[in-house]
Order: structure tokens, then C-alpha cells, then sequence
């Protein structure tokens, strides 16, 4: 069993607030679902739709049309979505969500409560209990939410598409809650950063967080500011983060430079939006690769991680405080407007201990860059000891003085580059899913996981044999992380959100692997496990051409 | 560790001798211990400054310093900051910085070697250097307004503004004493005799012009009109000092401990769209 | 063509409209057809400007409305230049550009759509946010001092300086078409209500302290007092209107022609060692 | 015949005025010359030295140690470069030069007299015919190089190392000067930048044009505004371009991005010096050619040159002016301080018809971003006819107005990102040297190009076969630019100023082509000829491992 509905409305509308509402609902009630949005970058106005899936099973990618219920808040749902709805699927017409709004307004003395009506009206659709949505529900919403069922059953719709709630009391969280609650796991303890579409509500997240713990978030003047005060506080002995999008990340690009020549610690995510320039804010892509493997000029180390899942967000999120800390490089958390926005449960459990570090020792004779023979020097903060932390931008000696001699030059350029050696052993590796004898195999990244893994379920189901990879680091890439998955001697295909085909041709540099297809999509939409199954299927069934 | 006079990177005779001497001066005085104190810097002749003084220092970025300096007190407030670069740095490149740091009433202290242009890169135009001045970039000469740093630090809210001068050293030395120890956001713009660049505002130049103020000006816009006193007569010291001006102070985070309710609070947020 | 109110992209109520139509009328008015105005903007609800106004433009980038003026202006002193922004991109992400653009003396029009807010982004702190509201990033209250925009103009030099309201249109109207036609950098600062993310100076906040100036204050210390009135009451109208300053012209470069002896000029030039 | 020299001094001391005197004057009587230098981040002080390379025939490059004579203008000049002086070379110690300084000061009243005095004696060490002398200077230098010959003749230096002038009267310039003269060559009209070495001389040189010229320079703020200013007036009609190297290109990155979004032409400048951060300031490194290739987030077509010679910088500089216009693409020039500060005489003759570009038509139905075959849409400006130029960092639809239609969006992107076929097309080849049916192919790019063609030349004088190839383009590589050169037949070594081969990596991700060895070098300088051949000679005669 698996229902997907559409609630389509201008800006402002309030069907965010449904979206809200009934994923909050659905995770109380023990049900399985994944919601996510398609929003304008403008504040009222204009069309944006909210996606719900439930069903009787884990679910964490947009099934893909027809729809099984439309919720139309504006005029302009009609006409674009009404095509792609199944046959007898519900159509809550805009009249019928106006009547509803006028009851809310006279009944409840507003049209806002409408929003509250209408999840009712979903969760009657879908069989939930009464007694236990009553029981879930605060007390102001009740009356609102048994309204919405009174609809339901007035209609005719009461439990048309009856879902038995599944799953446990899993955690209910989106992609940038998650990157947060991660950073916050791993220490972090100073984030700067300047609102940009999709990575505010991290800032959000953790200036939420700052009202009672020991964290603090600081709004900069821009991006440059903000990448700076990270790597400043990262240097005082607080660990430190930004999160930005595209623009905003052009912008620290000299930052990133620093961190390198500097090796302070620093974790920056880069939440992708469509390009160049400002593209398409709300909507989603992932053709920043290149650029955050490439940013920063001249030669250092670094880390990408490009989470899939929200437990793989978490763990990665968390987990580059403390690589960015024992390598002293910047690590990058690669994400997008679609993982951002997307509401998934959590099954498995989360390991929720927060990390803590250690203050270092540090006595007198301190060099801040000592040559040491795995190319890293002890980690010392200033003011907690006698010695005295000394950090240039410029080439620079042991101790962190200005230097123009050529040969310590060379050492130290040994000493900031070398150590990918060392990363290429942290490297976390791929995930396998599907058919691992399978003669396909499906290549993914970052938040496309979930979508392939499910594409290459159903597509199993049809009796089409395929395994899909999924990378959740990007970068580097090793040939030990592939190794287990002998790339070498199957067929390829790689799926990504952008018109490059980045990550196929970072493997064929980095390893000389070859992808024979890529599906490719970049409209500012993310795939949907139906349409990827289509891709694949073709590439599949049409032979070796 | 002392640094010799020859491995410093100035030409002899510059200005910012001096104001070394001014500053490590004023932090032998200070009653902080060297170890709590950092300075940041740009890239400059100036932000060469903090390799020349016995103290913690981050170097970064031309035109960065500032960013530096507010994410080192907000993480650390017990630490003494202070930011040190030229005028290209900290009101070129850094301009934006440097008005939006004065906002932030941190206890941060802002000096600037002025020599009216960018040292080096070797004498381009600066945004303080006079109009009509002919350079290299400038061949035709200077055809901007000059910036006048302690009038734009005023109309910014900064609550401590002063000027210094490299030729008048023990003068500078209290006038930076008394900005690191005045509670909130200070601006010291020192002018400093650029001897490879500046063949204006030389130390003569300076030595028939400058006086010092007796006090500082009390009421703003009485500071403003002082501060704006440029040409035969260029005043030097304390142009204002609000006693009243709140500090923000951040809280304590280093060795502070994210505990489990930390995260429950977390997982309780809801989802925003505000992306 | 000319755009219909349904496909502007601003929340019914927004100060924007009444902000657009005065400006459309101003232009209306000018003795320039549209074809020789460009509009540039940055990003934000104000930046969007331009695709509702019947010139050319150039939306660029988030806090980058001005460089791009500068860069037309120089290029092509033919044309009338208008830079259009909100405060978060005028005096936030594009503060340096903001003073440094007044010290060009260039003839460009500065217009902002003060909301003090990030609206785009759904309601963040911006530089002209007062102290303690609260928002999604803030959540604790605005730490940071507001800055004051038609201070910070004249402390630059700025020759031309005011402060309308939204709710004032013809007023609006009549500041703009002046400030468009002075011969130099102005500056307007439109106080502009935001009916979805500004709570707190709303039409009414607005209605109850605006109040018209009679006529430009008369020199720059009477100008900078009446810019730093904020609270009770609150002045629009031309603040400072300098006829004295000169404004500096670029030369003709569009259409001329680089010449042969152009060319042995640049080979006869020494190299120099200033990298 | 082959001499060559070091001046060594303290800067601000006159090394560098020698080198200028001497190059102006070897040019002027016709000598086959190279000079560069190697300098401090400091204006006075340090150590700097500067190397002028003298020959009976054309030279462009360091020869390599040992000196056949070495200058000292302080004592640092007797340390380091004393025990690399030839056997039989002459050294000119400090107590020499300060006689030189203690004569001129007292004949001349001046010591930077002794500059020329200096000159004069190096003249008389190559044999210079001292009426040719006397009539290619000055009046006002004519009696100080007079009494430089005196001092050889004196300490019996006369002739000491004679070299006949067989140059014609080639052009003197130095990589600046010859990028600068490019651009106005190109119809550059606008520059906009900030300081910043070893970019700051092309802004100074185009400065120097506008005294005259109809072109004009303006210094920004900061390289945001320089690249904004340079689109803003690219967007209203006048070739624009900007200079700078890796942190100010790092602060450029989003205008980079605006530049592909828009589709404005721009022309960008990247010196690069040895980074990350500010790295070594005044020192050359070829360490940006991935980020220069990855700039700007989202995707989008770019040409990325790296010209070689003088020659091939004035033309290539030229050329992109046009390219920029015709792709309505942003056009990179990759060079560094080596190239920057290396004065060369051009043997061939320059092309020296500055071009003009004939204002486009348009008329009241413009629209600024109309679909077309080839997806390149007519350029038109503001204010010129009654059509209005709309031009949008959003993605836009044809007119230039935000569009969020997401059907449109994909055939934007197929029209900005689609052009890299044309570009394709219009590919600059690779200048192959050496012999060219020889196993060994040496690969190189950018300022190598001269340094590699007369090691290739040496190690072919002594029997081992060689061939080198000079990519001039190095972005997009294409699969004809090498079809002729047959690289995956042959051994193939790539030479690079930089650590990680970024080169290398770049040809094998573009064409599967896989070099077996590197010469790398980062310590700041740049390669001479004998240490190349060095390398190459253990390379190819150490066999196959
Ligand atoms: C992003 C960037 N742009 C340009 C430079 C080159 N640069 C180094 S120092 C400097 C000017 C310094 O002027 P100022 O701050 O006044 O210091 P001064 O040398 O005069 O003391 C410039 C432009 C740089 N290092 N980084
Ligand atoms: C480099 C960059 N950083 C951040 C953003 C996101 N952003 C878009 S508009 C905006 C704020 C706009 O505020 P303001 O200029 O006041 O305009 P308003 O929407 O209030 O009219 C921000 C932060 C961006 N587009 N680019
Ligand atoms: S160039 Fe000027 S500022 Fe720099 S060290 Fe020399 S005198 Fe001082
Ligand atoms: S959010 Fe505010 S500024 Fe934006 S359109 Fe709505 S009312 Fe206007
Ligand atoms: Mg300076
Ligand atoms: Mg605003």
C-alpha cells in the first residue's frame, strides 16, 4: 500500500502548514512516509506543492505519478496536476477546500484552522484511528482535525486509501535539521553564516539550538565574513562550521584557500541550488561538485561528503569535526534543496552522544607547524597555555613566521598535500544495494540514494537485475573503496541532478573507471523513483548501444 | 623570543617602527599576560605587524582581518583581540568589515597603520590617499574622495574612536593602551609615514599639522566635526569615548560541554520552510 | 509592454508597489527616453525591481548592483544609471561597495527599498533591523547596532542625500526624479513597509513619525544631525544637497577606435617591476 | 656562445634598475637576450636577484647554473650564488660594486648612478662595440657606461665574454606588457582590478594606455567590484577585462558564474603565484588550472588560454577578446610570475591591427537571451537602438525575465552549457617541437613552453630523441587538438610548476589519455633548461620503470 497526495497552493497559502501538520501527525501515529516540496523563491504568490507519500513500508523518495490525492488550494493545481492524478484518485477541488475554509473561519474564527481541517481530512483518507488521532493531537487542534474527518466522510473518502500504520516511533527530521543536529553531535560549537536558499534553515537549526546550549551562531555582513570567522574561531579552540549555498560559496572561496594554507580545522556545507549565478533558489541540482572539489586556489587536502540518507547525515555531519580536526583540512558536506526539504523517518536508531574535545597540551616550545612525520602538527589554541599560537596565511615556517626559503617551502606544500595520502586510508566507503551479482551496475550520489535504491527494487521486482552504489564521500576516491565492487568489469550508469555528468568524470580522473550512460537531469526537479525506473529500464532492455 | 630589528620586513625609516614600539609598548602595560592576547591580521606592510610582537597571532587574509577577530572573541571571550592592518586592508578590501564590525559592539580593538596607500604592492591609490594623487594604477592621478576612517567609525557607532601618530610615540602608545582597555569596539587610526610611497604626508608634512586634543569631544556630532578637521591643522587623540555604549559579551563555549538534553531539545524543533 | 500586477511577484500590501509606482512616474517625467536608462539590481524582493520597470536592466547578483553601475557608467556616460536594491543587499552583502561607489563621484542614482529585513529569504536580521527584534536567526534578539543609511551616505561624501517613505508616493516621486536628475552620486533611502516579515515598522508605525522636511538642511553638520532623528519622529525629504561637488565624467569609449600610434604608445612603455 | 648573469642585491638597492637598463640596451643593439628575476614579498631588504641570459642566438629561458658571472650588491649575493659561478666566471664582489658606487656618487653625485655604471661594464664584458654603445644612449648615460667599461677594462673583464649581436631589432617585453598589449590589440576597452602581484603591471600597462587611448582603467575596491564593473561594462557595450591572481580570482568566483548566466562576454586575467592563501606573493607556481577550469558554481562553457611566448600571450590575449564575444562566454588567460616578469625579444613579426568591434543591430523586438540553432543568441546594448537590453542572474526566459518554468529551464541550460561543441571547434592546437617521430612525448603548457623547447633541443643535440607539445589552450582539450600526435601510441611525460599534475589529471579525465611520469616543481621558481634536461634525461634513459 502506497499513497501519494499533492497539496498544491500559492506562497503563503498554507500548505506548507499542512505539510507540517500531517507529517508531525503521521510520525506520532507510528506511520511510514517521506514528504518533500517544489516551492517559488518569491513569499506570496505564485504556485509551490507539497508531496506526501505513506505507506505501509519504509518510504523515502517521491513515488513518481499519477497521484492518489489532490488538495487544491489555488486555481493553477488544476490545471498541473489534475492530469497526473490516478483514476479514482480524490480530487479535493478548490471549491471543496474553500468550503472547508469557510467553515474553519466561521466555526474556528479563521481560515488558518483550515490547515489543521484538511489533515483531518487526510488522515481519514488514509483509515487513521480516531481515537488515537485524538490522543496524538494537542488539545487546540482536536476539534479541527475531527472536522477534517467529518469532510472525509461527508464526501465519501473515509478510509479510500486505508494504511495501516508500520512503523516504530522513528525520528522525524529533515536534511538540514539533520546536518544540524549532526554538527551538533560532533562538537560544533560556533557556526557563522548569512541566509542563503536552501542552507538557512541549518543556521536556523543551530541558532535554535544556541538559546540553551553552549553553541553560538552569528549572522555575518556575507559570506566572506562568515567563512572567516569560523576559521577564527576554529583557531581559538571552538569547533566551527558554515553552510551556504552556490553564490555564497563562491564568495568564501578564498576562505576555503586559507583553512588549507593554515590547517585549521573548518566543516562547510554547500547546499546546492540550480546555477549559475542565482539560477533557481528553491529548486534543487548537484553541479557544485567540480566546484568543491576544485575550490580554493592552490594545492591542498580535503574531504566531500555527500550524504544520501538522514542517518547518513547525521553520522557524516558529525563525523567531519572530527576528520577536519585529526587531518587540520577543510571537510565539505555536500547536499542539496532537495535533501534539505525533504521530511524522512529515521528507522534505525541514531547514535546520539555528543562529542567532546579533548583540550590539547601545548608547553612553551610550541610550533604551531612543526614537521612531523606524518605531516600533522599537534592542535593548540591560544591563551590555555604558555605557548603562543602562531598561524600565517603566507608560506610559512615551523613556527608560523613568513618565509621565502624555497626548500622549507617545499616541505611544507609536502607536509598540506601529502596527507591525502593519510585521508585515502579514512575514506568512508560506498553502499551497495540491489542485485550485487548484477551485470549493471548503478552509480549515484549524494541525495539520489534513496531514489535509486528504490528504483532498483521495483526494477528488481520486474525481473531487471541491477545493483546500484551509492557514495556518500565523493572525494577523494580510492581504488580501495571500489574495490569490493570490481567497477571494472560491469556496466555503468550514472545517475546525477545536473548536465555534466561531474561525478562520472571525477571517477574516470581519479580512477580511470568509465561510465557507458548517465541519466541526467537538470530542471531544478529531483528524480522520482517511476521516472528513474523508466531511465533505467531503457538503458537496460535497449541492449549495449 | 624577541625579534631582531634586521629581520623585520620594513623599509628603515617607515613609520611602522614606531608604532611597533607603540604597541609592544602598551602591551607590556596592559594587564594581561601576553599568552591571552591575539592579534589578527591582513596582508600589508601593516599586517606584517603581529610577527614583530611577542603574542598569539592569526595572519589571514588582505582585507580579513576583522572576520578573524570576531570569530576569535565570540568563541574565546576571555581573550584580548585586536585587529592590525593598513588602510587598504581594513577599509578597502576590508571596508565592508570594518563598518559591519563596529555594529557588532564586541570588545574587539581595530588599529590601522594609515599611509594613505597600499604599501606593499608597492603605491597604488588607497581609499585615504588625497585626491589628485598620481601613482602607477593612477596615472592620470587620484580622482575619488578620500575616506576619512575616524569620521565613517563615528557615523557607525563606534563607541571609542581615535587617531594616532607615528611620530608622536609615547602619545600613541596610551592612545592603544586605552583602546584595548576600553570595554567595547575602539578605532585607532594611526598615520604612519610611508618613506618608499607617500611622498606627501611625510613626517614633516605631519609634524607642521598635527596637534594633540586635550580631552575627548563630548557628544557625537561634536566628534564628527572634530574628526573631519583635515588639512593645516590634523588633530590627534581621543576624538570620542562613550562610557554609556553597551558591550555585547558572548558566552562561554570553549570546554563547555553539549549535553543529552542539547539534543532532545533538538530533535524537538520543527521543520521550517526557510530554506 | 507593460507589466501586469499579477505577475509581480510581491505580496499583496508590499511597499514595493507603491515604490515602483513612483518611480515609474518619475521616469515618466524625465527628459530622458527609456531606451538611454539601465536599471541594475542586486537579489532580494527589492532587487526585482527592474522586471516590472519598461528600461534596460541588469539583475545581477546579491549585493553587486552597484559595481555594475560604476562599470556601465564608465563604460557608457551616455546612459542613465539607477542602482536598485534592498537594504540587505545595499548596505549588507554590498556594504563596501555602498562607500566606496560615493567616493567615485560618478552620476549614478542609489535607491533602496528599506524594509529593514531579509525578506527573500523569509525574514532574517538586516543591517537596519532594530535592536531586538526577533527572527528565525535571531532567535534570541538583534544583538547588533542598526546602521543608519543616510548617515553613513554623507560621512562618505555623498552630494545627494534623502529619505523617502512608501506611503508618500507622490512625494516619492517628486525625491527620485530629483535625485535621478542631480548632476552626481545621490542616495534615497525609501522606508518601505513589509507587510509579511516587518512587524514592527509597519504603515501605521510610519504614519504616526514621518514628517516632510521643508528644504535640504544647509551644510553637512546640520545634515548629519537631521539623518541621525530616529524614533519619534522621523524626517523624509532631501537631507543634504551639495551643488558644489563635482562629479567626475568618464571619457567617450564606445564606438572610438584604438589607433595604430595607440599601439607604439604601449610598446615604447618601460617594464616595471611592480607586480 | 651562451652567458649568463645574476644580479643580486637587497630590494630597493638597483638590481632590478640594472636589469631593466641592461635589457633596454641589449635590446637596442641587437643581442639575442632572456631576463627574469626572483624577488622578495618586501620593498626594501631580503634578497633578491635578477638574471639576464645573453647569446649568439635566440634564447628564452634560464640556461641553469653555473653563472659565467654574478654581480653582488650585498653580501647575501656571496652566499648563495658564489658557488654556483663557473669556473673562470667573473665575480663582481660587493667590494667591487661599492667601488662602482663610491666613483659614481662622487663623479655623478649619486649612487643610482652606479646603476648605469653597472650596465656599462656588463656591456664591455660581451664585447659591446662602445660606439654603438654610446649611440643607442642617452646623452645622460652615455658618460656613466663609459665609465663602466673603464672599471672592466680595468680589472681586465674587457671582452672577457664576447658575444656577437645577431638579433634584429626584435620588440622587449615582458609577459605583462605583452598580455596588456593583447588586450588593446583585442579592442579591450575597460579593465577594472585590484593590486595584487603578478597581475598589478597589465593593469598598469593598460593604465598607461588610457592616458591616451580611448580605453580606461579603474581601480575597485576589491575584485568583486573589479569583475562587476568589467560586466557592467561588457553589458553596455565596451570589451572589458580584468587581471588579477588566485585570492583576488577566488573573490571572482560568483562574478565568474554571473559572467556564464548572463552570457556577458569578459575576458579574466589569472596570474598565478605559489599558493594557497598568499602563498609566496612574489613567486610563480602553475597551481590553479583546476580551479581556474572548475570557477564559478553551476555549469556553464568557458575557453581557459595559456600562451607560452610573447607571441602566442599578444595573440592569444587579442583572440580572446573576439572568442569572449563570439560564444558570449568569460575567457580565462592563465599565466604566472615567471611568464609576468620574463622580458624576451620577439624574433617574429606582431600582428599589430587593433581590432574594433562593428556595433550590432537590434531592433524594438530584442530579446537579449532568443533560442536559436546554435543556442548563441545576437549581442545587442543599451541605449543604442529602441530595443531594450534585459539581462538576468536568475535563470531567465528569452527576454531576460525570471522565468521558474522548469521545461524552459532545461533548454537554458542546453544553451548555455550545449556551446562547448562550438568551442570544441574552435580549439586552438598544441605546438609540437622537437623531433617529432620520438617515442617520449614531454607535455607542457602555459609559461613552460620555452624552457621545455630548448631542453628538448639540448637533449636532442646530445642523441636522445625527444618530442615536446605546448598546449596553449588547456580548456576544453579535445580529441582532435592531439588526433595528429599520436599520444596514446607514445610514452608520454608531463612537466608542470605544480604538485598534484593538474595537467595531467585534466587530459586524462577529457581525452583517457594517461602520462606516465611528471616533473613537478613547487618550491616557487620556475624550471631552467638544465634542470629540466636533467629530469627528462634520468627519465628516458633510466628505461621503462
Ligand atoms: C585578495 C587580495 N587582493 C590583493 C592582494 C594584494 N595586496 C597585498 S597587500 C595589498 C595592499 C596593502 O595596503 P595596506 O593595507 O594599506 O597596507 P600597507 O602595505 O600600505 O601597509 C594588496 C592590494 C592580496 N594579497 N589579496
Ligand atoms: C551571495 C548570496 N548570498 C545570499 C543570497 C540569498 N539572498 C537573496 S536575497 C537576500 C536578502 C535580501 O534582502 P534585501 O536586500 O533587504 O531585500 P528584500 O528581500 O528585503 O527586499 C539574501 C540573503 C544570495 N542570493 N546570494
Ligand atoms: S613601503 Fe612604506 S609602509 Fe612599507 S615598509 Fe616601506 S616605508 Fe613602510
Ligand atoms: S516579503 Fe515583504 S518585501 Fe517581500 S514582497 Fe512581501 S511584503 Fe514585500
Ligand atoms: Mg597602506
Ligand atoms: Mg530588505
Amino acid at each position: 500500500m502506497d499513497f501519494s497526495v499533492v497539496i498544491g497552493g500559492e506562497a503563503g497559502q498554507g500548505a506548507f502548514s499542512v505539510e507540517l501538520e500531517a507529517t508531525e501527525m503521521l510520525a506520532a501515529l507510528g506511520y511510514h512516509f517521506f514528504a518533500t516540496k517544489n516551492y517559488m523563491s518569491r513569499v506570496r504568490g505564485g504556485h509551490n506543492f507539497h508531496m506526501i507519500r505513506i505507506a505501509d513500508h519504509p518510504v523515502h523518495a517521491l513515488s513518481g505519478y499519477p497521484w492518489d490525492m489532490i488538495m487544491a488550494l489555488d486555481g493553477e493545481t488544476e490545471r498541473r496536476h489534475r492530469p497526473n492524478l490516478r483514476e479514482g484518485g480524490i480530487y479535493l477541488s478548490r471549491e471543496m477546500t474553500r468550503e472547508i475554509e469557510s467553515e474553519a473561519r466561521s466555526a474556528f474564527g479563521s481560515v488558518v484552522a483550515s490547515n489543521s481541517v484538511l489533515v483531518g481530512f487526510l488522515l481519514s483518507v488514509i483509515g487513521a484511528d480516531s481515537d488515537r488521532v485524538a490522543n496524538a493531537s494537542g488539545e487546540e487542534r482536536r476539534e479541527l482535525l475531527k472536522r477534517g474527518r467529518s469532510f472525509a466522510e461527508r464526501w465519501n473518502f473515509a478510509g479510500h486509501f486505508a494504511i495501516p500504520p508500520r512503523a516504530g516511533t522513528g525520528c522525524r527530521l529533515d536534511g538540514n535539521q539533520a546536518l544540524a543536529l549532526g554538527a551538533i553531535l560532533g562538537g560544533c560549537q560556533f557556526m557563522a553564516g548569512y541566509p542563503m536558499t536552501p542552507a538557512t534553515s541549518i543556521m536556523h537549526h543551530f541558532s535554535m539550538a544556541a538559546r540553551s546550549a553552549p553553541v553560538h551562531f552569528e549572522q555575518a555582513e556575507d559570506e566572506i565574513s562568515a567563512v572567516n570567522m569560523a576559521l577564527g574561531a576554529s583557531y581559538a579552540g571552538v569547533r566551527a562550521m558554515v553552510a551556504t549555498s552556490g553564490g555564497g560559496f563562491a564568495l568564501m572561496q578564498e576562505g576555503v584557500s586559507l583553512a588549507g594554507m593554515t590547517e585549521t580545522p573548518i566543516v562547510i556545507v554547500l547546499a546546492q541550488r540550480p546555477g549559475p549565478a542565482t539560477g533557481l533558489p528553491t529548486r534543487t541540482e548537484q553541479a557544485d561538485l567540480n566546484f568543491v572539489v576544485h575550490a580554493g586556489h592552490g594545492e591542498f587536502a580535503r574531504i566531500v561528503f555527500a550524504p544520501g540518507s538522514i542517518n547518513e547525515a547525521i553520522r557524516l555531519a558529525r563525523d567531519s569535526f572530527d576528520l577536519a580536526d585529526r587531518f587540520q583540512i577543510p571537510v565539505f558536506l555536500l547536499t542539496d534543496q532537495y535533501f534539505a526539504d525533504s521530511v524522512q523517518v529515521v528507522e534505525e536508531a541514531l547514535a546520539l552522544e555528543p562529542r567532546f574535545r579533548e583540550p590539547p597540551a601545548a608547553d612553551a616550545a610550541y610550533r604551531r607547524y612543526r614537521l612531523t612525520e606524518d605531516g600533522i602538527s599537534p592542535l593548540a589554541f591560544p591563551g590555555l597555555s604558555d605557548s603562543l599560537v602562531r598561524v600565517d596565511s603566507d608560506e610559512h615556517d615551523e613556527e608560523g613566521k613568513i618565509t621565502e626559503d624555497l626548500e622549507l617551502r617545499t616541505r611544507m606544500v609536502d607536509k598540506r598535500f601529502g596527507r591525502r595520502d593519510l585521508l585515502r586510508n579514512a575514506a568512508v566507503p560506498p553502499t551497495l544495494f540491489g542485485n550485487g551479482e548484477a551485470d549493471t551496475l548503478v552509480l549515484c550520489w549524494g541525495s539520489n540514494r534513496l531514489i535509486l535504491q528504490e528504483a532498483v527494487e521495483r526494477l528488481g521486482g520486474e525481473g531487471i537485475r541491477l545493483a546500484g552504489l551509492h557514495f556518500g564521500q565523493v572525494y577523494p576516491l580510492t581504488a580501495e573503496m571500489i574495490a569490493p565492487h570490481g567497477l571494472k568489469s560491469r556496466r555503468l550508469v550514472s545517475v546525477e541532478n545536473n548536465a555534466g555528468g561531474q561525478f562520472a568524470a571525477l571517477l574516470k580522473r581519479e580512477l580511470g573507471i568509465e561510465v557507458s550512460e548517465s541519466v541526467l537531469k537538470y530542471n531544478g526537479e529531483c528524480f522520482t523513483v517511476g521516472e528513474l525506473c523508466r531511465s533505467l529500464r531503457r538503458i537496460v532492455t535497449g541492449g549495449d548501444r | 623570543m624577541t625579534t631582531a630589528r634586521s629581520d623585520i620586513a620594513w623599509c628603515p625609516g617607515c613609520g611602522n617602527f614606531a608604532i611597533r614600539d607603540a604597541l609592544e609598548k602598551a602591551i607590556r602595560e596592559l594587564p594581561v599576560p601576553r599568552k591571552d592576547i591575539v592579534l589578527t591580521s591582513g596582508i600589508g606592510q601593516a599586517a606584517k605587524m603581529p610577527h614583530y610582537i611577542d603574542v598569539n597571532f592569526f595572519n589571514g587574509l588582505h582585507g580579513r582581518s576583522l572576520p578573524l577577530a570576531v570569530g576569535i572573541k565570540l568563541a574565546r571571550p576571555d581573550l584580548t583581540v585586536i585587529a592590525y592592518s593598513g588602510d587598504g586592508c581594513h577599509y578597502g578590501e576590508g571596508g565592508n568589515h570594518f563598518i559591519q564590525t563596529i555594529r557588532r559592539r564586541l570588545d574587539i580593538t581595530i588599529l590601522v597603520s594609515d599611509n594613505q596607500v597600499y604599501a606593499l604592492t608597492k603605491g597604488q591609490t588607497s581609499p585615504t590617499t588625497d585626491p589628485g594623487t598620481v601613482n602607477s594604477l593612477d596615472p592620470e592621478g587620484n580622482r575619488n574622495l578620500p575616506l576619512n576612517p575616524v569620521l565613517l567609525a563615528l557615523s557607525m557607532g563606534a563607541p571609542f574612536v581615535a587617531r594616532g601618530y607615528a611620530g608622536e610615540k609615547s602619545h600613541l602608545k596610551d592612545l592603544i593602551r586605552e583602546a584595548i582597555l576600553f570595554r567595547g569596539t575602539s578605532v585607532v587610526d594611526i598615520l604612519q609615514p610611508c618613506v618608499s610611497f607617500n611622498r606627501t604626508n611625510t613626517y614633516e608634512w605631519y609634524g607642521d599639522r598635527v596637534y594633540r586634543l586635550r580631552k575627548p569631544r563630548t557628544g557625537l556630532f561634536q566628534a564628527m566635526k572634530t574628526a573631519a578637521v583635515w588639512g593645516d591643522r590634523i588633530p590627534i587623540g581621543v576624538l570620542y569615548r562613550n562610557e554609556e555604549a553597551e558591550c555585547r559579551t558572548g558566552k562561554t563555549l570553549y570546554g563547555e560541554r553539549i549535553t543529552d538534553e542539547d539534543i532532545r531539545n533538538q530533535l524537538g524543533l520543527p521543520c521550517v520552510m526557510m530554506r
